[in-house]
């Protein structure tokens, strides 16, 4: 069926709360408005107000209520409306959920799933644009994830839910309007959260990326390829844990690596690829790893900055394209 | 038309807060037209139907006083005094904007005139409001900071805190609630326990008034008296101010969680076209200055949008300019 | 001796209420001295003066209720009936403590009693037992959830969002707020404008009480019809204890914010001391059985110390487990 | 004259109060506890309660008025008790004060300094002791300063309020005991803001820490030394913007690193520190740059778990010998 990735979002949601009455989902105009990006649009008038569940503005308060239910039993979806946000409720995601299981001697866990919209793109400026999930994926206790296909963005709620943990998941402005193909058959978007994917085999150069920074890059393989190079993509899927041996087969075989982030390039998560690789494959790279990552700049609203200030296709073209020309 | 009060101050007054809500609606105008064009993009919050808040209050205020502001801050962000041309300018991203185009409408700000934007963080304007009153209390400056916020930002953690700090330490802070019954699609009794926001103020030992949002007059009458109380050194004072959006919450807002008819009627009390009827009545203003102040607040749209429209984009190598002083990162 | 109140319940509660008033000061004592010999360490607070509070208020919840303390929690948790070997043992760090070592004084834990912990981020259980309170109401359990705090939290936003959640949602859930005068260092007039708390929680129409957290009984009888208006389904209630800390913040905290008259003015009102006195005049208590009951808690403390002693420590081969589900990270 | 790394940054203190009304220091229990590592003790008594402020616990709105007051023409100091309460704050950090200067097109600047302890070991549990200074070292638009010896104590603040620019110092808890003796003479602790250090040059392998971990790895470096293995230790000291040109030239120099940070190790700053090093001198490496960090869990309470999960000098050691045997 042709789908988008907004509606496969909603898609899970609307099963996630059919198949199980201790889901619900929370958070800043999720019901009456219909979502700020709509995912949870119509999902108010089919669950009712306690289902979907509007909440004030009130981020601290509404994600420690999550926690707070998923300790009580439930299986809270909350709704963050942007990463920058999230900081706002931070202490309750890093100093509580993460750390409860631990402190605790492993008498409570929190299964809570935190969804987010992350990145820039859409000219909102520097309070709306940031892609702050390498923070959150540097936390023990959290399961970090990130779905960059219509596939990932049906599948991924379920393991998410039924994970004892919490899960945060961000989903990339960019491509809530991304459109296509997903078959009707539940399998064709089943999946774990443990693997990073390989979107595109290739043995010239691996271009490791997630979220937004997916479609860019099979986009810069298609460059590549018309010119001869055969890029391999690899979706990291999920952001903690990492799934190092995917990563390290794949620039083993082809000895070369850009990582693409749309963080700040200094302390992104690029930077924790590049460790692995270093850690786990320097005799087998021949050359240094590339990283394509956002200027370090807040994000500027004006439409050419924010495109300069972005990992874009062209760029990883040109990082690959060294890459391959330099060895 | 009922009877009406008399406005209560002169004619120089009242023309001007007329003029001021009419440059910030055909402005508002201008910018969601543009926006349709393409030319402006991301959010942009529109203030129509609030405007007797911004012209009211914001009038009130000295040169020297600070003003803290949130993403619908056009409006005040005009009346304050930054030039038309530079708000259209930030607002399609240009060079020559109030921002150099790095804020875009929801960061307007303009330090010569003590505007510290265009807080896109749902109440994370109000310490920042709280900071610059000690900083005038420390240095022995008499301003005072006003900040404006929406009555979705009294949910807040932050609210709290700032309210809290204002009253322990008796700060010169002015806080400017438009309570519009909306916070996205959140209306006020979904979003507080207690709604009466004076009330919730005046916990803090914050002295509350309230104002009618919807009439110039009243704003600027119950500013002014709220003002006076701070710049008297009793602390900070809370007004809320009643009003409502005409438009929805953003472009990008269906706006299904309103009543047409809530709407229409709010529309009724529009603070246009009530208080230029008031002045008709009083004898103050005919229809031909009216349309004359209109016309000269399109003139100025008009002029703002062509400035706008021919000014250059900042070049992308200076891309990294002004993150940090000097020679960034 | 002046005349005192009759205690207004039966013998057997009465003799419960000193008992586990006695369980916790002898518990704190041998943990102070302990800290002093190096076996306990981190941030050490006792909550030496206030076992009133804990005794009276813990003691009116069912077994099904749910409990959210802070880092001041021996008492809670030992009234709520996790064992004083489990405690004691956490604070040597052993595994054999009801946090495996793991969490230490601050973060005691108990699931089979629904003792949540022991949070250390001051206002930060507040949002948890608000979650708490939603889950029962949506999973239709009758339980409610208590969350004690200090007045330091109330200047949180986190108290305020938590405030206005439960009211809003009318939830379930008995705010506790522990009112022992300071915060540390700061005390209650220089960190809160208003300073009377139950006219904050009442801003947000929470139902306020306040109770005599000196008093054992007073803090029973209060505890008691606060539960009883939760648990009618009219939403959230707010408890303010007046109470005092007798011994500093923490073992580093040098006590020097506090005039000695003031302190040794409430010692006089010493829980322990007034409420036997109280029982003795009454006729429901001889010396002789004060005597064996604490005697009684001594034993208790001396065989948990003994225990947490000897126990030994996790193996450091298991320091990732529990970190997540399964195999970790 | 015999010092310590606490009596140091509250000498700091003294003098930048004493030298310029503007400036002031605020936090909770700044004053009339004495600061709760007794770092600000006397200040109080010293400069009046205005200029030494205690704050209600509201670290969201102290820190944002402190980012009001640097706007409004103060130089406020702000302490934040422990780096987990900073996530309370983070908003205000990282949506406000970082940004402003870029928002505003270069018409506002934030003249703010934080300060906050950070670290573990002294047994605080997993509320109190994490190492989150790499989260704000990736923010473009802050300073991040972390002192690790008696004279960057002493020194750093006094750039760092020269700074217009918002500057986060990072005081770690177990070095505030720290004696020794530091010249009178203010040209012993005078200190740009900028380069890291060499605290002991040798030319084996380059140790890189910063904070706690730097009397660890001249800890480990003279373990080392007896063995006949020279180690070089270098301290980044300012964590933003990162010193690349130092690190490079060292490990250009011995060919081996082994980067230490308290911080969890997927996704710390010791990631960065790999990832310049691949950048920057992938050819000169003999092996694969290793790291030190804490164990990925939240910091336990006991003693001997705690001790499991930090950074060691053995650690450092057995670290550095590994890469020095290997080639
Ligand atoms: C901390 C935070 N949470 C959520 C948002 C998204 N958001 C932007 S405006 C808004 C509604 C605010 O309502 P109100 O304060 O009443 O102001 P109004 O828009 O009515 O002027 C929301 C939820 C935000 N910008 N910041
Ligand atoms: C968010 C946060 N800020 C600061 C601290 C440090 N701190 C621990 S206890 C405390 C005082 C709390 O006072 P109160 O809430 O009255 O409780 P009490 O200690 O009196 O029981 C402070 C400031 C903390 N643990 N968490
Ligand atoms: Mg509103
Ligand atoms: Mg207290």
């Amino acid at each position: 069926m042709k789908t988008s990735y907004r509606d496969a979002l909603r898609a899970a949601l609307r099963e996630a709360l059919a198949a199980d009455a201790r889901v619900f989902l929370m958070g800043e105009d999720v019901g009456k408005y219909g979502g700020s990006y709509a995912v949870s649009k119509g999902l108010l008038a089919e669950f009712g107000p306690e289902r979907v569940r509007d909440t004030p503005l009130s981020e601290l308060g509404f994600v420690g209520a999550g926690i707070g239910a998923a300790l009580g039993g439930l299986h809270p979806i909350v709704e963050i409306m942007t990463v920058n946000f999230s900081l706002l409720a931070m202490d309750q995601i890093v100093n509580g959920a993460a750390a409860l299981r631990h402190m605790s001697g492993g008498q409570f866990h929190v299964p809570l799933v935190i969804r987010m919209a992350t990145g820039a793109g859409r000219q909102l400026g520097a309070q709306h644009s940031h892609s702050f999930e390498g923070w959150y994926a540097h936390v023990p206790g959290l399961r970090v994830l990130a779905p960059a296909t219509l596939a990932d963005a049906r599948g991924m709620l379920a393991p998410a839910l039924a994970c004892p943990d919490p899960v945060l998941l961000f989903e990339h402005v960019r491509l809530y309007n991304l459109e296509g193909e997903l078959a009707e058959n539940p399998e064709a978007w089943r999946c774990d959260i443990r693997s990073a994917a390989v979107r595109r085999p290739g043995d010239a150069v691996s271009l490791i990326a997630y979220g937004g920074g997916v479609p860019l890059s099979l986009e810069a393989a298609e460059t590549l390829a018309a010119e001869g190079i055969d890029a391999e993509v690899v979706d990291l899927r999920v952001l903690r844990p990492l799934d190092g041996e995917t990563l390290l087969a794949s620039v083993r075989r082809t000895r070369r690596a850009v990582v693409v982030d749309e963080g700040w390039k200094s302390g992104s998560l690029s930077a924790e690829i590049v460790a692995r690789l270093m850690e786990g494959a320097f005799y087998d790279l021949d050359a240094p790893v590339a990283r394509v990552c956002s200027e370090e700049v807040p994000m500027p609203y004006a439409r050419p900055l924010e495109d300069a200030a972005l990992p874009q296709a062209h760029k990883i073209a040109a990082a690959a394209r060294k890459l391959v020309a330099g060895t | 038309m009922t009877a009406v009060d008399p406005v209560p101050f002169d004619k120089a007054l009242a023309i001007g807060l007329l003029s001021d809500m009419l440059r910030i609606r055909r402005l508002e105008e201008a910018a969601a037209e543009w926006y349709g064009a393409g030319k402006i993009r991301g959010y942009l919050h529109l203030y129509i139907g609030q405007e007797a808040v911004a012209a009211g209050a914001v009038r009130c205020l000295s040169r020297e006083d600070d003003i803290v502001a949130t993403y619908r801050e056009h409006g005040h962000a005009l009346v304050r005094g930054v030039p038309m041309k530079a708000i259209m300018a930030e607002m399609f991203g240009k060079a020559a904007g109030c921002s150099r185009g790095r804020g875009g409408s929801m960061h307007l700000f303009d330090a010569a005139i003590r505007f510290f934007g265009g807080n896109a963080i749902v109440g994370g304007g109000l310490p920042l409001a709280v900071g610059l009153g000690l900083s005038a209390r420390m240095l022995e400056e008499s301003r005072i900071s006003a900040c404006f916020f929406g009555e979705g930002a009294v949910a807040e953690g932050a609210f709290h805190e700032s309210m809290n700090l204002a009253a322990l330490w008796r700060l010169p802070v002015l806080f400017c609630c438009e309570n519009n019954l909306y916070a996205m699609g959140t209306a006020l009794e979904r979003s507080e326990s207690q709604t009466d926001l004076c009330a919730k103020a005046e916990s803090y030992k914050v002295t509350a008034l309230r104002a009618d949002g919807m009439d110039v007059a009243s704003v600027h009458e119950v500013t002014r008296d709220a003002l006076a109380r701070v710049r008297s050194g009793a602390g900070p004072c809370f007004v809320e101010y009643r009003t409502y959006r005409f438009r929805a919450h953003s472009m990008f807002d269906p706006d299904l969680y309103r009543d047409r008819d809530e709407v229409e009627a709010w529309k009724k009390r529009g603070p246009i076209h009530t208080f230029s009827a008031r002045l008709k009545a009083e004898g103050l203003l005919s229809e031909a200055e009216f349309l004359a102040l209109d016309a000269k607040a399109m003139a100025e749209v008009s002029e703002a949008v062509a400035f706008a429209e021919a000014a250059p984009f900042e070049a992308v190598e200076d891309l990294a300019r002004d993150v940090v002083a000097g020679e960034g990162p």
